[in-house]
């Protein structure tokens, strides 16, 4: 990445038997893709807390993507439907709060849909670029006292 | 202490470093991070060498946690924890990077993808160090089976467990077994007796001693696990004790009340209201049916008990059995329980009674417009005609019969959109019972597609249009109405284009199978899943395709979707055999990823403060209510508890939980924040 | 209660039953029997044609425009409801409203011809919609003459109740609502197999033959059920069992002399209305035996 | 209606009914109130009910101080009251535990509380007892309902980044609208989860933002709008905003409001087949 140019962080959280296996598929048929996302893999997308896309945010992801399986077809029977709720509320709140609703992004994308994976990360990648740095969430980060990371999760073991 | 890491990067021959500079991941892995302990690159990670190098570093260097950067995990991960199983390391400490489907393979690129691998082995060896050591869950079995359903799916499936060596627990609500096989006719492509190929399995399992069998019982509820279920049985009252009675049949002889129309002959005939459903019955006992009996109607008119009425008493007195009668009007339900291992579910269809749907072809009002298994009862030698076929109206030889497929079946105006299957094939042998026993009648078809792919199946119905002479006409009927004593059929024919009219004797409905009534009631008395039409969903439509969505719960039959008898037995076995497999082992083991409610010591007891939204969302049921009493036995506080033999590990309770009481295991809190955490941002 | 949730409805007639046409008599009771019983009727303003018949075979906007035109003439009335009691108005402004409803494009193009907005959701009902929504209590109220043994066959025709997925109307294989307001005036509805078939009103002109065929298995069925007359609400079902009926039985060697009524006017007669301001004068068969049922 | 609220009160205690009323007594001045807990009959006469009974007493069905005082009968108004059929289908109180003496209600506050200005509950929708004149319950539009919203929903992004912004930016993490919500019951806020640390605990601005979006979130399908969290704020943040914007969209997509009707599921325990999924790709 040249230093001029702006290449967005995006974080992927994915659900294992979808839309993993689905972004596996793309490299089985070595269809190419911008290299700007970072897959976080859980078992299904009703697992994924709200939190995890806030301290993403937080961290300084530019862009996120939540991609599970299409309705009907989860592997738990109604993960995804239970998400699809979740996103239906969480969504406006951020927009809301003036965060641009393309940088919180929704897929269904099956294990077969390897194309489907490449367009769509590619197509988050490309709005988010489009939009430039999250500035707003990233300057928090920098204002105040400095907490980082490790000095968060300084109650671990050892 | 920190954990000590071990971090090997595969070249996976060219697929990775190719694209990839593995040198410079495996050093990148260790700089500015101590608690990786060890790195190393190797040609192929997953080759027997490659293992050992794994073993051998995991020994030499003490490593308790291993990042293998190499292809997906769905290749691979269970070789590398296996692998690492035999050091004596947790296997849940052993992660894998994606570093060749998701990021060699698609980034062409080499700074780019070596840039990326660096972030996703840092993501991964973030995550290793908050994994826990996870054992599998051991579930004990009972070892029996309970099978629900006794038509020819249920005693195929009951008989092969029972054969296996295993108790096997029948339950069927009606009466007697044998289900629809039982009705019909002659079977198709080889027109053999139905009843002689079913009866000798009835009779089979009735003597079989690992079966244990309720008739005239349902299912009130079913809890528990696979392995361990506890299986909740109604015995409706049958006011006839099974084991006094002999089935002598002075009872129903004596019945005065012989005009209820029988369930067994479709309507088409009469049975008393102290009855066995056929002549065949296994059990072979009568039954009172308490809705019709005048005792039982007057009792309840009188609201007194029914043993106080006096209105007829013929049946008890006709029990020559002494000096307990067998018939006993005071009988009531009894609920018992059994545990078992596993449910064969079997439950079977219901033909579709056309009254309210077709109003196009009367809406039941005609008496000679008929359903399929109707005429079969019609053309069976122990039916009510004893295999005359005579119309139902005025008992004629109809001369003329139009049979009219996919009634109720490929139909989407009708909300049914699905094939019943068998009716082209039952239609076929129709046309050709009713020319083997009315020479002189003629036979019109009318169909959308003749679908008769099986073995033997195409020239079965050839035969019954060019040696039998059934007219095929391809069309779809638009009414029928009385016109004297004659139908008239009204429909089309779209291979000459033409509207065709035909004053018909009689018409068979090929009506389609349909779930039962209660199907949606009995899928979540079960927790399985149901498709639009209410037959239970199997849990992979082509690779698990006897297994409901719940562990241990098989499925046989119709209940699943419309088939035929060789279908359905093919499926009982199927379902049998998972059945065998699964009663074959002491214990069950599974894997740990399953969710957890934490515990803490007193005052706090849990975090969980009880809003249960976790049990609301859990697709399984898995959530129960826990208890949490203090010395005295006073409850202190409600809490969630996850049962781990139903638990499928989700996570929905996790991510639905508001204070993170719940965490799901090799998914937990600690390692997912590790994770985006980990992710270099610039 | 339902005095207050009552308002005006926007009534369409269409070419067929207006003033002057060859249906008026069905307008004209319907319109009689309104007065009497309610609901208000107001004629919308400087309608159009519904855009059946030759408009809709051949040019699909040209023939939703028209009709949307309506509908929004209703609407900017304050309308909240259109009455058009003959069913191929009826269908049609359903459908065109629906084929808008269901395509952005379609509907722009529509509102520059019409040069209106159609955005509202008027409700459009046929007559049986509009008697079992709001004259049934008012019928058991106020009806004065019960007739005498009249059995009537209740003929729906085709247009009444299909597509069902669009009307969304009574029963289509086998509708009740004209046979509840015939037993609610007192009539003896029959029992009888027709009810819903063509009557071939779209051959009428081009080909008689096929319409003598299909016009005589009713009449033979009506007749063979024992009906003493039929009813009808659609113009075209009546012209062509009514017009025809001489010639169907020259035709068909049987001797037909059944009354076709409208509901309406049954309704009407049912109300002590004088026939002549029912209409009931303008028909081919005598309608004598029916009047005379009521008296 | 004060007199019909303390003979009611009496009797609850005299008859060994409820061991305490949670009600409205006197504060240091005539346009205060303050909680008052009666144990014994004879102090029912510290019972008050006015104009300024702002205030939602069922938060103190969630404390533990409050709770040792045993069966309570707690006067709630037509908002309040929908707390508690929230507490019940959350499992927090059993029916039979508590006795709910609703009051009729026709807006409180000088000037007049927002939450007033929109209410469809002036009679309680649930309640054993009844105090003061039934009134019909009205139907309010959606649009009336939410109207409060408009003015923000219309802010381009920037200007609703700028303005949460600098409203968050206020926040001391004082906890006063988590401690004050009658729903926000959990024994241990994810907030004070530090293993890991998924929200800042400390007053910086990065927190802030996580908390406050949390905090709204958790409350998602479940807040019935009695503003509490914002009367209490010490620095005056529209948090109530956030919580309306939720049950605007929980409404919208899912026919849902929080507190109406009992035998509702609870919106962000279920789904359904054909919830909204325009936003999916």
């Amino acid at each position: 990445m040249s230093e001029t140019k702006f290449e967005p962080k995006i974080i992927a959280f994915l659900c294992n038997w979808c839309t993993y296996a689905g972004a596996d598929l793309a490299g089985t048929g070595r269809k190419e893709y911008q290299a700007n996302v970072r897959i976080i893999k859980l078992p299904c997308t009703g697992g994924i807390d709200p939190l995890f896309l806030i301290k993403a945010f937080e961290r300084g992801a530019d862009g996120i993507l939540v991609s599970g399986c299409h309705p009907g077809d989860c592997h738990y029977n109604s993960g995804n439907y239970h998400a699809r709720r979740r996103w239906n509320v969480f969504r406006p709140l951020l927009e809301f709060c003036g965060i641009n609703p393309e940088r919180i992004q929704f897929s269904w994308i099956s294990a077969a849909e390897g194309g489907k994976w490449v367009e769509t990360i590619n197509g988050v990648v490309d709005a988010v670029r489009a939009l430039g740095p999250f500035e707003g969430y990233q300057k928090l980060n920098t204002m105040g006292p400095d907490i980082s990371g490790e000095a968060a999760t300084s109650g671990e073991t050892g | 202490m920190g954990k000590k890491i071990g971090v090997f990067v595969c070249h996976c021959g060219t697929n990775i470093s190719a694209t990839v500079d593995v040198e410079k991941v495996a050093e990148e892995a260790k700089k500015n991070n101590p608690g990786v302990a060890y790195t190393t690159t190797y040609k192929y990670m997953c080759s027997d060498p490659g293992q050992k190098l794994l073993r051998d570093k995991i020994k030499e260097e003490g490593l308790d946690g291993v990042v293998v950067a190499a292809c997906s995990p769905k290749m691979h991960e269970h070789t590398f924890r296996n692998a690492a199983v035999k050091t004596g390391l947790n296997p849940y400490h052993v992660e894998i990077s994606n570093l060749r489907e998701q990021c060699s393979w698609v980034h062409p690129d080499k700074p780019t993808g070596t840039e990326k691998s660096i972030d996703l082995v840092r993501m991964m060896t973030e995550k290793t160090r908050k994994d826990r050591s996870l054992t599998p869950i051991k579930v004990p079995v009972t070892k029996r089976a309970l099978v629900i359903g006794g038509g020819i799916a249920g005693i195929q499936a009951a008989l092969d467990i029972a054969d296996g060596g295993h108790e096997v627990i029948m339950v069927e609500r009606e009466a007697s077994i044998g289900g629809h096989m039982a009705q019909l006719s002659e079977t198709f492509p080889t027109l053999d007796c139905s009843q002689c190929i079913m009866t000798p399995k009835m009779v089979e399992l009735a003597q079989h001693d690992n079966i244990k069998l309720y008739t005239w019982s349902e299912i009130e509820a079913v809890d528990g696990y696979i392995g361990n279920f506890d299986v909740k049985i109604r015995k409706k009252a049958r006011s006839v004790d099974l084991d006094l009675c002999t089935g002598c049949s002075s009872c129903w002889q004596v019945c005065p009340c012989k005009k209820i129309k029988s369930e067994f002959d479709m309507g088409l005939g009469n049975r008393t209201a102290i009855y066995i459903p056929f002549p065949q019955a296994i059990p072979s006992k009568p039954v009172i049916d308490r809705e019709n009996c005048i005792l039982f109607k007057d009792a309840r008119k009188k609201n007194i008990p029914p043993n106080d009425s006096k209105v007829c008493r013929k049946c008890i007195d006709a029990c020559p059995i002494a000096p307990v009668k067998a018939i006993d009007y005071s009988q009531e339900d009894e609920i018992v329980t059994e545990k078992v291992g596993a449910i064969i579910v079997a439950t079977g269809f219901k033909e579709l009674d056309d009254t309210s749907m077709y109003g196009e072809y009367g809406g039941g009002k005609y008496k000679d417009v008929i359903t399929g298994l109707q005429f079969e009862r019609l053309a069976s030698a122990s039916g009510p005609t004893e295999g005359k076929i005579e119309r139902p109206s005025d008992g004629k030889e109809p001369e003329i019969v139009v049979f009219i497929q996919c009634v109720g079946s490929r139909d989407p105006a009708k909300g049914c959109s699905y094939c019943s299957k068998t009716c082209c094939m039952y239609t076929a042998k129709h046309t050709m019972l009713y020319k083997h026993k009315v020479h002189d009648g003629h036979a019109f078809v009318f169909y959308i597609d003749i679908r008769c792919a099986g073995k033997d199946y195409e020239e079965f119905s050839q035969r019954a249009i060019e040696e039998e002479g059934a007219t095929y006409l391809r069309g779809r009927v638009s009414r029928i109405y009385k016109k004297g004593d004659k139908l008239v059929v009204l429909g089309a024919d779209t291979l000459t284009g033409s509207v065709v009219e035909i004053e018909a004797d009689m018409v068979v409905l090929a009506s389609a199978m349909k779930a039962q009534d209660d199907a949606e009631k009995f899928a979540q008395k079960l927790s399985i899943q149901y498709n639009k039409d209410k037959f239970f969903s199997e849990m992979h439509p082509k690779l698990k395709p006897v297994e409901s969505s719940s562990a241990a719960i098989l499925l046989a039959g119709t209940c699943q979707g419309p088939k035929d008898i060789p279908e359905t037995v093919a499926q009982a076995g199927a379902a049998a055999s998972k059945v065998l497999a699964l009663l074959s082992a002491d214990e069950l083991e599974r894997e740990p990823v399953v969710a957890k409610v934490d515990r803490l010591p007193p005052p706090v007891f849990s975090t969980c403060i009880g809003c249960f939204y976790c049990q609301r969302v859990c697709p399984y049921g898995a959530i129960e209510e826990e208890d949490i009493k203090a010395r005295d036995g006073s409850v202190i506080k409600t809490v969630a508890r996850v049962n781990e033999g139903l638990c499928q590990g989700c996570g929905l309770c996790a991510a639905t939980c508001r204070s993170k009481s719940v965490e799901l295991a090799g998914f937990n809190d600690e390692q997912v924040y590790a994770e985006i955490n980990s992710v270099e941002f610039n | 209660m339902q005095i207050e949730e009552r308002k005006k409805i926007g009534y369409y007639p269409g070419c067929a039953i207006t003033m002057g046409s060859s249906s008026e008599e069905y307008g004209t009771s319907v319109l009689r029997v309104s007065e009497e019983i309610g609901p208000e009727l107001e004629e919308i303003h400087d309608w159009n044609c519904c855009g059946a018949s030759s408009a809709h075979a051949t040019n699909h906007k040209l023939s939703t425009a028209l009709s949307i035109r309506n509908i929004s003439l209703a609407e900017q009335s304050g309308y909240k409801e259109i009455l058009a009691p003959c069913p191929m108005c009826s269908q049609r402004l359903i459908i065109s409203q629906k084929d808008v409803a269901d395509d952005e494009e379609l509907k722009k193009d529509v509102e520059d011809a019409i040069e209106m907005p159609c955005d509202g959701d008027v409700k459009i009902i046929n007559y049986l919609e509009l008697i079992k929504n709001y004259c049934m209590d008012e019928i058991a109220e106020k009806k004065k003459k019960t007739p005498k043994d009249l059995k009537i066959a209740s003929y729906y025709g085709c247009l009444l109740v299909r597509p069902p997925k669009v009307l969304n109307f009574d029963d289509p294989e086998n509708p009740q609502s004209m046979d509840e307001i015939v037993e609610a005036i007192g009539a003896i509805p029959v029992d009888w197999e027709f009810k819903t078939n063509c009557c071939g009103g779209g051959f009428t002109l081009s080909r008689t033959d096929v319409v003598l065929k299909l016009t005589n298995d009713i009449l033979e069925c009506a007749a063979d059920a024992g009906a003493d007359a039929i009813a009808v609400a659609c113009p075209m079902c009546h012209a062509n069992l009514d017009m025809r009926q001489k010639k169907i039985g020259k035709e068909y060697k049987r001797k037909y002399d059944i009354p076709i009524v409208y509901i309406s006017e049954l309704i009407g007669l049912a109300l002590d209305l004088g026939p002549i301001s029912l209409g009931l004068n303008k028909h081919f068969i005598d309608t004598k035996s029916v009047v005379n049922a009521f008296a | 209606m004060i007199e019909e609220l303390r003979k009611k009160a009496e009797e609850l205690l005299r008859s060994d009914t409820v061991k305490v009323v949670f009600g409205y007594g006197e504060g240091s001045t005539p346009e205060r109130t303050r909680p008052v807990f009666i144990t014994k009959p004879e102090d029912v006469n510290k019972l008050t009910w006015n104009k300024y009974c702002v205030y939602n007493l069922t938060t103190y069905l969630k404390r533990q101080e409050t709770r040792k005082l045993g069966k309570p009968a707690i006067i709630v108004k037509g908002c309040d009251a929908k707390t508690i059929i929230v507490l019940l289908k959350e499992c927090q109180i059993k029916r039979e535990d508590v006795y709910v003496l609703g009051v009729t209600c026709d807006g409180v506050g000088e000037p007049l509380a927002t939450k007033c200005k929109a209410c469809d509950v002036n009679t309680p929708r649930i309640y054993d007892d009844l105090v003061g004149e039934k009134i019909e319950n009205k139907e309010i539009p959606f649009d009336e309902r939410y109207a409060e919203l408009d003015e923000y929903e219309k802010l381009s992004e920037k200007e609703k980044w700028d303005f949460w912004q600098k409203q968050f930016a206020k926040c001391i993490k004082c906890y006063a609208c988590s401690s004050i919500c009658p729903l926000c019951f959990c024994d241990r806020c994810i907030v004070d989860k530090n293993q890991p640390q998924w929200i800042d605990p400390s007053a910086h601005p990065r927190g802030n933002l996580s908390w406050n979006v949390t905090r709204a979130y958790h409350l998602a399908g479940r807040c019935i709008n009695c503003e509490e969290c914002q009367r209490v704020c010490p620095v005056d943040i529209p948090l109530n905003l956030l919580n309306k914007k939720l049950a605007k969209e929980t409404e919208k997509n899912f026919k849902y409001r929080s507190g109406y009707n009992i035998d509702d599921e609870l919106a962000m325990s279920t789904y359904k087949e054909e919830d909204n999924q325009d936003f999916f790709k």
